[in-house]
């Protein structure tokens, strides 16, 4: 039988497993699914070169769902299953799948890690704000004042914000995209696939069960233009259904103007995803909530320096050998 | 001219010699200088360094003493000995700390400059030992160490003066070469090859100390006599030296080379492993990943996620790192993948004492994991068994697609002994199969077993056609599937247990040292061999039915445990924890077993161990 | 007109009843409400729940059935039953997943309106088997549910159409009320509270389904006999229904207000243990403060520092969390603080089978740290049993200042059994002692113990003259400060090992059912109570020599356990595990115990503990 | 026995435990014990009200040496069991002390959920890039390319900034001093205990043993005029000998510039402490180093809301009584 697959002809169709999809009907995760699988068929990479890495979660099904490589590991800890992947076979493309909680409560250590050395792995971070998985509690990113299973009164914890969180761990790239959003998933996936090293990737996802709704602001159609801005490198920052409003800098911090009438076009914020306090300010909004690459900088991936320097000590000392090693320091001889 | 000592001077067989001083005075480099020399001269050794606890306590106190002990012998040496035959002391500290490790009549060597009215205090002597009479049952020698070294490096040229007195302990060393009828030799040419080039200056006055240390000893006349240590019959070959933690380390490489594979070596620095990694970092160009994750947990998941990508994966840590490990351990066997886990036991619970040796881990590692979750566990039982032990670990993992859990402790991590050093043309290969076609026609089964050891095939990403998903979730047999079902869960618990029992038919039995049955057996694993050993020797020296069988299997045991229990009248297991093995002996075997325990950080000394050895036999 | 059922209607002592239907059918609240009806009528009644895998799967498929099994008893009900004499199956895939549980003649209930050739299809049938012939065996009653349901709540004003079809679970539901003679009232009570307010249309459609299946029932002559079972003759008292959870969290409450103190709850979810945080999240006003942690590791390590500063400490988990947990327990051990950790366990090893029951924790849960770390195991073997040890693992926590580890299960979280609620004023208080004054003169000792118990002086922070300072390193003894001292070691390892041990003489000594002496004694813990207790005492009925011991205390074991086995000519130990208690009982005592084991995520059935009995009594 | 303390007359000596303190002579941690004291000693309050938590490594030998209540817990995970002690009771000070292994690296995810949560603790990191305590491995902040016994041929690690984590974490108070900046040291330390919540302190420290110098570009007393800048609120920032120096904003970073040559005065930087972006900009600056408060902001405390959520509850419901607890439901009466 011969096992020979054309890259060129992959479809979305040849990254569908064969098990059955087992979320909610109408759950957010489906739509990413399909956008990935869409993305992945058009990478021209061949569908074994893929591994796709989670944790637990609704969200960390997902591998099953792929017909690549892929391990569902263990709560928290697909970063660094993906990190010794990526190191051990530096030729993978290496996906992680994670939920809000999955990556930021009980994984935060890994993600922060992973993302200041830069591995080349891409994390996608399905973000619904609760626990999918064990039926509705507080995640990291619920907002003060939710009532959740654990939270009856309300919550009484500050959420974390992913974008400020990876950009304060010194992450690559930095995106947000949302899951009703279709091309522009599509194309921030791209985005993510084509950087060079870590790639961290915020989706807002809708959760129909537990915490329906939390992102609809955003994300029903007809609000949608008011409350959500999208980063385009070297484009000011421009919203509104006519593009009629925009961002301007005033005191160290941004604020909604309306063109013509508060400030002209020269005003505006010009998006540089090279500006780490840019960005940082960018994670601080929420209406509109920018979508897109917040920050993007090129650094040598630590995989690329560990096997630089693999490659460099064996051209300083020769390709090791076992006789040599057992043999370093002090012998002596019995005949 | 060399007085030769008196010739009724006797033939010892065996010495013990501690060298002790602060943690500044050079001890380790003393031992190790001292065990270099006899090794050369074709003597048996084991060592055990001890270090002070992890933070430098202040010079001149008991916190702050470094000893190293050795045991040299014409025989086969075990342990580094119950008691010390000669005691090196540099300063008051180092003798008190010591003393009550010493027998009556043991050789003391002090440096009487240290003994200070301010060295005394700190050490909490109110009077002085030297002269108070307290040192009455033993040889002491004095010796003006401080003084004489300094006379002898007085007119090196160049020299800093913050040097001078560092090469008292080079003085000490010459000293006992001496005493010893060891050759400076090795050692001046090992000051010549560390700082030679360096620092000639320093070079110089060590060189000089060493060869005044010795010439004091032919010339001063102190000693009643000179320790003649015949030379070991060793099998020929090219020797050296080998800890535990280099043996560990060297054991892995061998294993990944000897699969044609990267080793991929997760840790995060924790004491007594720390070394492992030390060792390896350095070897890069053996293909050697060194990985220094952010925890224990990130450790063990990147070697999880490094063996699914087909590397040989390996870990290594100490208890409070095991717990943290645990999870991503259990997944591992869930996944079915083939990985090593090392273990340097050290003295619990919690942080516990974090330099010492305990064996305490054992129970934990059977059972600490959630669900029923068989693994594999070996114990090498002495530094160069941990060199072959390494590698067996690799290929058990391999064979039965297993974690392995390699015990090892705190003792064996930094004792030495000679090692034989082997051709590695003669390490058998460690067959690796990683398959390249659908093993079910048209589909790919990642949970199909081998009939035969019941592992499922390493299929490796990047492999076309062999796309598959893996997970912490029970799974349908054969697909690997997720499952629910309450018959696949049953049978899935059981051929993962069945796998780990089938390697007994491949492992060797268990070996008896002694009558093939009698009175007494007695029955250990790991670093309590040499012990163990050397006590069931002397009993049976003394005509005592003893036989001795060292696990260096604890799961799977050796096939033939529970039939050589039941040989022997009495069974006696000896442990540095609270009766683990005993436990677990009993549960499997229903055979009674006499517990000796010891929780002190410290080794067993023979002597324990034989009385305990008598009182069973003759005792009763 | 109600027409009564044939007078010569057998009286059942027993009756066991599943409702199956799809997720969204509302089987869990229709079996609740049968459970309240069934105990408000004076029955007793042992529930389980079972839900589909944690993500919902497609409607229709057999992954997505959910179901609720009750046994319904005029005497003690132990268990859910073994296999269902009532079926009520509202979709084919919940009629093909239950068939399997049924004995030939069961009755079945089948909504055949959801017999379409698509839910066939979805179930994996290719016939439709309830043309096919391949229910002959059983007693089928055909109801066109979904359309009688229909008629039904045509008429109500203002249902949204979406909700005409939901109330078909209170149609079926009223149909069996009829069956077993239960009066609906308590049902429709319920009913007006939970929707009165907030949907009156809802609550009207509700009313009329039950009703409307409770007259089908009078009317349509479908059953050969109404099912009588006589009330049971409760101790007086008010009772409710209470789940495992429910009653450890109701039991941590009691706990922490019989010492006057503060709960501090920490948790990170995970099935099934996540409940317990949702019962005592509401109770804000008990002084209840639950902290939703990042981890299990912080929600341990918190639990660790509220106890440090004088809080009832407890943290629930399943296994996974467990294993996150072990390090900062063993912090814990160490520093010898009180708390209380929950692991409710579930299927393993890894991620496993997180919705369903196992008992595989228990040796991780008494050896799953490093070094010897000796501490309280508890494991409750009813509901209503978890809220007594609840309280009591405080109350030996406190004593011995120690941890105490109470093992739970998925069994037990989610069944419940009526409880007769205890008065609160008669629930002994639990004594805490925290000194005010130094315990030695001018110092305070830490570790100074309590001749008695062993246990250390509870000093907490904010208390002028006893600042002092704890950690997991080694200690020495009275003082707590950092020691490598190998006696002190010894010593203290001791000390913590003794003061479990010594815990055995507060506990009651374990309690036999049955015989003194004799044939066979089956020896359980935990959740398989019920299946034990019904299997012996049949056993018992047929005359057999067989008595029960169920362990409620692991660790330390009640003292009379060692003298009660050996009074038996043979031991059986069942678990759902592969051998765990078994393996500790052989290993402590002694004695050779046959195991019966099963994994498979699901409780024994009663017969397969009799059918084993049987065997050893009979058999040879 | 009498125990009255009187807080008025507490001095330094007061808070010196009779234990022998065991660091390497000269290592920077004596002067950071030696300042906590002697700050401790003037907060006007009593002892007992101290707890010293700290992880494990040298630094977090620190609780010994304190003559207050102290726990030496497990690597790592001192934020976690600080945040139980201030949880169960809120009238207790709070301090962690942590190294950056301990904090950085295994204890990462305790460190950032503390951060967003703002329980009123205050960590002080001491930061000596390097693992004292096991010997001289590589830290989380150990500059690339640092050898060490785990990175024998140089670091591939890409380090972490402690103070861009804790902003990124959302800390409301981010500061950092330098162990032998003893008075600067003493004012920051007293501004973290001042501050109402969550307070983190990186303090730059001499491991004279493994890393010995690390940080002497800064600290040296001829060079540390030119590569130190003072954050102070409301101030320019100016730095060097003469106050010559200054930083202005150009193109979105920080640049040194000589006053009265490149710039005047009213060009320099103004130091706002309630900026994130500007914090977050300081944050990357290395050649001038900022210490001093780079953000402060005052949100309610995590045990505040919880303990107002408590009181809420009671308030509304009434004190909890078992009696009720065990009736609520469905009940029945046999008689
Ligand atoms: C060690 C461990 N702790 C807890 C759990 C239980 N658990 C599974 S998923 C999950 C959180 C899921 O939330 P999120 O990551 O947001 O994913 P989602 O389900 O929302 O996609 C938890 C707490 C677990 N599986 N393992
Ligand atoms: C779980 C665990 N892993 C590893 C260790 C070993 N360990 C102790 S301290 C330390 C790092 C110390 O570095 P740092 O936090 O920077 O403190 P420093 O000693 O430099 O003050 C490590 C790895 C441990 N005690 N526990
Ligand atoms: S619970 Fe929420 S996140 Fe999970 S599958 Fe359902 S809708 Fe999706
Ligand atoms: S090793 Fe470094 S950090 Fe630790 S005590 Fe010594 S000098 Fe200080
Ligand atoms: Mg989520
Ligand atoms: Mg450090």
């Amino acid at each position: 039988m011969t096992l020979t697959v054309n890259p060129k002809v992959l479809t979305k169709k040849d990254f569908a497993s064969d098990q059955t999809v087992r979320w909610c009907p109408g759950c957010g995760d489906y739509a990413i699914l399909s956008t990935v699988q869409k993305v992945f068929a058009q990478l021209g990479l061949p569908r074994e070169k893929f591994v796709v890495v989670s944790g637990i979660g609704c969200s960390s099904r997902f591998p099953y769902y792929m017909n690549t490589y892929g391990f569902h590991t263990i709560h928290g800890r697909a970063p660094a299953v993906a990190t010794g992947i990526k190191l051990a076979n530096p030729d993978l493309s290496v996906w992680v799948v994670t939920g809000d909680g999955d990556a930021l409560s009980i994984g935060g250590n890994h993600l922060i890690h992973a993302a200041r050395r830069n591995a080349d792995i891409k994390v996608l971070l399905f973000n619904n704000a609760i626990y999918g998985l064990t039926k509705g509690q507080l995640s990291p990113t619920s907002p003060r004042g939710m009532k959740t299973k654990s939270s009856p009164y309300g919550s009484v914890e500050r959420p974390v914000n992913p974008i400020h969180l990876t950009l304060g761990a010194g992450a690559t790239f930095v995106a947000r995209t949302v899951d009703v959003f279709q091309s522009h998933m599509a194309e921030t996936l791209e985005a993510a696939y084509r950087h060079k090293g870590f790639a961290f990737v915020e989706i807002l996802q809708n959760c129909v069960i537990f915490n329906h709704g939390m992102w609809f602001p955003y994300t029903e159609r007809d609000r949608r233009h008011d409350h959500v801005v999208y980063l385009e490198p070297g484009k000011p920052l421009r919203f509104g259904k006519a593009q009629e409003k925009g961002l301007v800098m005033k005191d160290g911090k941004m604020e909604t103007v309306i063109l013509g009438e508060d400030a002209a076009e020269e005003d505006l914020v010009v998006h540089d995803p090279s500006s780490p306090a840019l960005a940082f300010m960018l994670g601080q909004l929420r209406d509109p909530l920018p979508v897109g690459v917040f920050y993007q900088v090129e650094q040598p991936t630590y995989e690329e320096w560990m096997y630089r320097q693999m490659e460099d000590v064996k051209r300083q000392k020769g390709k090791g050998d076992l006789k040599a090693l057992y043999h370093a320091g002090d012998t002596w001889v019995v005949e | 001219m060399e007085k030769e000592a008196p010739l009724e001077a006797p033939v010892w067989q065996r010495v013990v010699v501690r060298f002790a001083g602060d943690s500044g005075d050079g001890m380790q480099l003393t031992g190790n200088q001292f065990s270099l020399a006899s090794v050369l001269a074709h003597r048996d050794i084991s060592t055990l360094p001890e270090f002070p606890a992890e933070i430098r306590a202040p010079a001149g106190t008991l916190g702050g003493v470094s000893a190293f002990q050795i045991q040299v012998g014409g025989q086969d040496v075990l342990t580094p000995g119950d008691q010390p035959d000669v005691l090196v002391a540099m300063n008051p500290a180092s003798l008190k700390v010591s003393l009550p490790e010493l027998p009556r009549g043991a050789l003391i060597i002090v440096n009487t400059d240290a003994f200070t009215p301010a060295n005394l205090k700190k050490a909490g002597y109110t009077t002085n030992p030297l002269e108070d009479g307290s040192l009455r049952d033993y040889q002491v020698i004095p010796v003006p160490i401080t003084r004489l070294n300094r006379e002898a490096v007085k007119d090196v040229e160049g020299l800093d003066k913050k040097f001078i007195d560092r090469s008292k302990n080079f003085f000490a060393l010459g000293l006992v070469y001496w005493l010893f009828d060891l050759k400076p030799d090795p050692t001046l040419a090992w000051i010549d090859r560390k700082f030679g080039k360096r620092n000639p200056a320093v070079a110089e006055a060590n060189k000089r100390a060493l060869m005044a240390g010795y010439n004091y000893g032919i010339t001063a006349e102190l000693f009643q006599h000179r320790y003649r240590i015949p030379s070991v019959d060793f099998p020929p070959g090219t020797y050296r030296r080998i800890t535990g933690n280099e043996a560990l380390a060297m054991g892995l490489v061998t294993a990944a080379q000897k699969a044609g594979k990267m080793l991929f070596y997760g840790a995060y620095p924790i004491t007594p492993a720390s070394d492992i990694l030390h060792h390896l970092a350095p070897l890069r160009h053996y293909d050697v990943l060194t990985f220094q994750a952010e925890d224990e947990i990130a450790a063990m998941a990147a070697a999880v996620g490094a063996a699914f990508a087909g590397a040989f994966a390996a870990v290594g840590t100490s208890g409070p790192g095991m717990l943290l490990k645990a999870e991503a351990l259990n997944l591992a066997v869930m996944a079915e993948l083939p990985l090593v886990v090392i273990d340097v036991q050290r003295g619990g619970p919690s942080t516990g004492l974090p330099t010492k040796v305990e064996q305490a881990d054992l129970l934990m590692a059977l059972f600490g994991r959630n669900g029923e979750s068989p693994l594999v566990v070996v114990a090498p039982s002495t530094p160069a068994d941990a060199f072959d032990m390494a590698i067996e670990a690799f290929r058990l993992a391999v064979r039965a697609m297993t974690p392995v859990v390699l015990l090892s402790d705190g003792f064996l991590a930094n004792s030495s002994e000679p090692w034989r050093i082997p051709d590695p043309e003669d390490i058998p290969p460690i067959p690796v199969r990683h398959p390249s076609v659908r093993n079910n026609g048209g589909r790919f089964l990642p949970y199909k077993r081998d009939p035969e050891t019941l592992a499922r095939p390493w299929a490796i990403p990047g492999t076309p056609g062999l796309e598959h998903r893996i997970g912490g979730l029970e799974k349908e047999p054969e697909t690997g599937n997720v499952s629910y079902d309450p018959q696949h869960h049953q049978r899935m618990v059981k051929e993962r247990a069945e796998k780990i029992e089938r390697l007994a038919g491949v492992i060797p039995e268990a070996e008896v040292f002694g009558p093939e049955e009698g009175d007494l057996l007695v029955v250990g694993w790991g670093s309590t061999f040499g012990a163990i050993r050397e006590a069931v020797r002397q009993a049976q020296d003394q005509g005592l039915s003893v036989a001795h069988m060292h696990l260096r299997y604890l799961n799977p045991m050796p096939r033939n445990v529970g039939q050589v229990l039941k040989r022997y009248k009495h069974v006696l297991v000896p442990e540095l924890n609270m009766g683990q093995l005993a436990w677990l002996l009993q549960a499997r075997y229903l055979v009674p077993v006499e517990k000796l325990n010891k929780v002190q950080g410290r080794p067993f000394k023979t002597v324990e161990i034989l009385k305990a050895i008598e009182q069973m036999v003759d005792g009763r």
